[in-house]
């Protein structure tokens, strides 16, 4: 199953939370979401489909 | 009477900063981005006696050394994220859920840019984008263009303050349009943020001095030369003209008026 | 660290203003000129910070009541006579030669008005006058022209500091000519104090960041609505307008500087 | 013998320190010209001349 | 070559001005509000060399003194209808038909204002109704704020200028934002027309030199104390400064720049 | 009423400009200073309409093709000699005898300059040298600093006309300081010439807007790009400046005046 | 019948023309509205109804 | 005898004629100083003493 994770394409990544652990340890201030929507972190275990796109966003300096 | 002096010597002590449901003391609201590191920025958070700090919402960068909110945490400000980069209102209201999500704050500062030299906003999407945000709970702080009708409209749309622009971001270019500027404030119902553009002090005096409750700047602090120095002078320019306004200045004069009476002249 | 803060941001730590042979950590100095009465000056000297007052000197008021030198001296501040109101150089020589009997100071604030609409200064007599007070010892403090070139040549003379306009006296117009100002500011090898002229709080930031070393106003103070906020005001932009030109402003662009990074933006 | 005062004709004068008497009880931060010269405090005994013209000046507020 | 000279002195004559399917010599149009009656418009209108002059569209009005067409024909310029007075696109778009319908003319200077004091435009109903005309056949010059983004979606939705004011109409307050004036320029692909603000000849001027591509002006020739009189002197600023804008000017600089050289100085 | 519009449109027709005992109804002056060659100086001069144009006076130059004269006798000009490089008043008088004996031209334009990097004037040796030339008879055209006494002062010296700087020479800044130029102006009693630092037409506009008599200027056309063209944008300049000035500008308004009435509104 | 013509009640008005010439003599350069629609020249003599609103338009100085 | 011209020591110069002819042909527009002092072309022909400067001026473009 192919997954994009911030723009990269993954191999087993079942859930966002699996999404979310490629790419950080941090839980503190992440956000995600699936395929251009928010997915609050109630539901970070529903299961992924093939092609989705997950986005796990934090906060950068920015004016 | 020293008492008094003091009372009367902080123009903020009679006169806090609200927005929404929130007080602030200091009027100076501060941009992170563009410093060089986060000791750097944590040293302007503090010299800007600022309480409010503004970043954005970017992919997690597995490389990333320290984290951003514990450099906020640690200086005791409060976070403000923003839509910055978005170009379409559907891109912001988006950006805009995931940073409740993230940071758990229902405080926006609305950005969708219509021009990507000039990032100047688009007033059609950051309308838009305003309604639908304030229909959805959000606390909207819109970065406008300095249009007073387009302020105007913001403001009816509920928006929480007005953020109109000095100039351009990053351009340093300081209140390009004062006319404008003094026209948004005097119609008004809600705190107008000077945001954007400011490039040093005498800038920031002037926007507080046309009527702005407040001022954010970002560049104009973090890529100074020496950004804790000049996040000091910004502290004191914003309340300087804040307490220039509401000392009532004198009015301009064509001709000279003598500060020393030619009354009791000796003949020399 | 949180004590290099603090003196990073007090630009006047490592930086006081030396005039001859005295030395002060406040760069304004404050005219008393158009108070209402000696209470709201107090009142206004205490608010403003500054260490050093002009007085001018007249014909014994047998109906005045209280002092002004009381005031001076209960204030804690210096006192500097002017020659205000002269028209020769002769009057203001004599003028000063009073002074130092009066108050037992041999520094003046030069002024030889050439013109009773403007009060702007006669530069030929001014300059003449300027020579004599130095040959007599007294530390002399020019009031003049934002002639680049006249200013050089008080400062030949032996002026101890050389004190431009920003406009004429009491106009409030502030710096009308920030580009003889700066080339002022460049090639002085004294202090250059910012007189007369000034109206509000962006004005002297401004003066301090073409490269002013103080700014001396009376009339934006002491004739404002609330005469103690503006001195407040006045104090704040001075030190704001300081730390600007101390740290290195960025520079102005006409196009936009991304504050927020556009790398890592989200596909939304 | 007519002696001018800050601008006033004024009988009884005889010296400097009798100009001053008579408009001020200030001592402190006065000074005195005499025909346009300052005389410093020390001469103000020395008798004046029949239209002589005395200035007795202080500090007023000024820019 | 004294021809090729008066060719070069004549910038208007190798670069008409083009407006959707019209030319123009003149760079000038003349607002017909506020002149005193039809004869010292008529004066004006010649004096200023125009060849396009705008009228509202009012109720007709059973006591007026003649018409307003016999003028304007018989100084043989044509006519250009505005929609002023309008709040909505809706009304505006009916305002713009029934002018089609009096005047015969499918050009219209597309004005949606958004509020009272000021008369600014309402960016969003502005927008709308240049939509809703363009599809309907219609000539659209809007009247636009100086908001670089909105003149780009003015053009992008088809107009063939975009018209964005100086100041508010009637202020004669000059270019407010010369910045945003220059960036509307660099970017249009449609004539750029500086509309409303204009109040003297070296604001005009200032537009042409910006890189607009014409000035349309009323109240400051209208209702100056003599008419004809401005109106030669808008003539010949909207010439100067587009001469200007083609000659190159020479840079800005901080020092001097010797146009008698030292050289060859003689030992005297 | 065509003959009539005529006279009102040229605003020279009835107001020539007099210095001394000569009359021109040009009120630009042209420095030929700056010009790549004698070719494109005499293209400048014709297309500027000038009637009177500056040298300096130089070491004849064995190597050089052609004369200045020539050409500009073949414009049919007339030429004032300068005193340019001067920077004591005992040299520019022997330069001013010098000319008056190379040209036959009691004329001079004084320049006594004080500083070699802004070449400003210097008040002190240039009123020396003023009062000295007038009594030796001369017509003396002095070039000063924007200083109002230093202005009275000079006309009080007998000088024909005043020559106050828009900003250093070659700079192209403009008119750095208009309150002080419209001072000027308001007391000169002789034709005050708003001499170096225009760049554009604006700028000589605006000099004329204030009150200037005329504008004199060099690096602005021929240092432009295309210069014939900028001296036809100046010779606009300062006839729409000029025409502006006695027209009788409309009042500067905070917010809009109508240029269409809402009267007569049709309700759609 | 009750027609308003430029915001005027009168009588006697059963057409466009009829509402034109009550309220000018003049034909270029004039343009009519009914209830807020444009009706072009070709029309102006179909009969009006009860309560309808003219607006009889011309050019007026504007800027 | 050593004169010097437009800064330049020369040779053979004996009155101000030669000093101007010795740098140009041109008669108009010329304008001599001696030692600083202008000269009247009537004085042209006076002979020069030893170390005698002489300036020979003439119009070249200026603001």
């Amino acid at each position: 199953m192919k997954i994009e994770v911030n723009g990269e394409a993954r191999e087993g990544i079942a859930t966002i939370t699996d999404a979310v652990a490629a790419v950080t340890t941090a839980r503190r201030g992440i956000a995600v979401a699936l395929n251009g929507e928010v997915v609050p972190r109630s539901e970070w275990d529903r299961p992924l489909a093939d092609g989705d796109a997950v986005e796990v966003l934090t906060a950068t300096q920015g004016g | 009477m020293p008492q008094h002096a003091t009372a009367r010597t902080d123009p903020t002590r009679d006169a806090d900063l609200k927005i929404a449901d929130k007080t602030f003391t200091s009027r100076l609201i501060l941009g992170t981005g563009g410093a060089a590191n986060h000791a750097q920025l944590a040293e302007a958070i503090t010299a800007s006696g600022t309480e409010l700090v503004t970043v954005a919402l970017r992919r997690v960068d597995p490389g990333a050394s320290g984290s951003l909110l514990d450099v906020i945490e640690r200086c005791g400000v409060e976070l403000l994220p923003n839509t910055a980069g978005c170009f379409t209102a559907e891109q912001a209201v988006r950006t805009a859920k995931l940073a409740r999500e993230a940071f758990g704050t229902n405080w926006i500062k609305l950005e969708v840019i219509g021009d990507e030299d000039t990032l100047l906003p688009d007033p059609v999407e950051l309308l838009d984008a305003a309604e639908t945000l304030v229909a959805d709970g959000f606390t909207v702080l819109p970065y406008t263009s300095d249009d007073p009708v387009l302020a105007r409209r913001l403001e009816d749309a509920g928006c929480a303050a007005v953020m109109p622009l000095a100039a351009p971001i990053g351009t340093g270019l300081g209140v390009r349009n004062p006319h404008n500027m003094a026209l948004i404030c005097e119609n008004a119902n809600v705190p107008v943020v000077c945001d954007a553009g400011i490039g040093t002090a005498s800038d920031a005096a002037l926007a507080m001095e046309l009527g702005c409750s407040a001022v954010l700047l970002a560049t104009a602090v973090t890529r100074a030369a020496d950004p804790a120095l000049m996040a000091a002078a910004m502290r004191d320019a914003v309340s300087a003209g804040r307490a220039a306004r509401l000392a009532g200045r004198i009015p301009k004069r064509h001709l000279a008026n003598a500060s020393s009476s030619f009354e009791g002249m000796a003949d020399l």
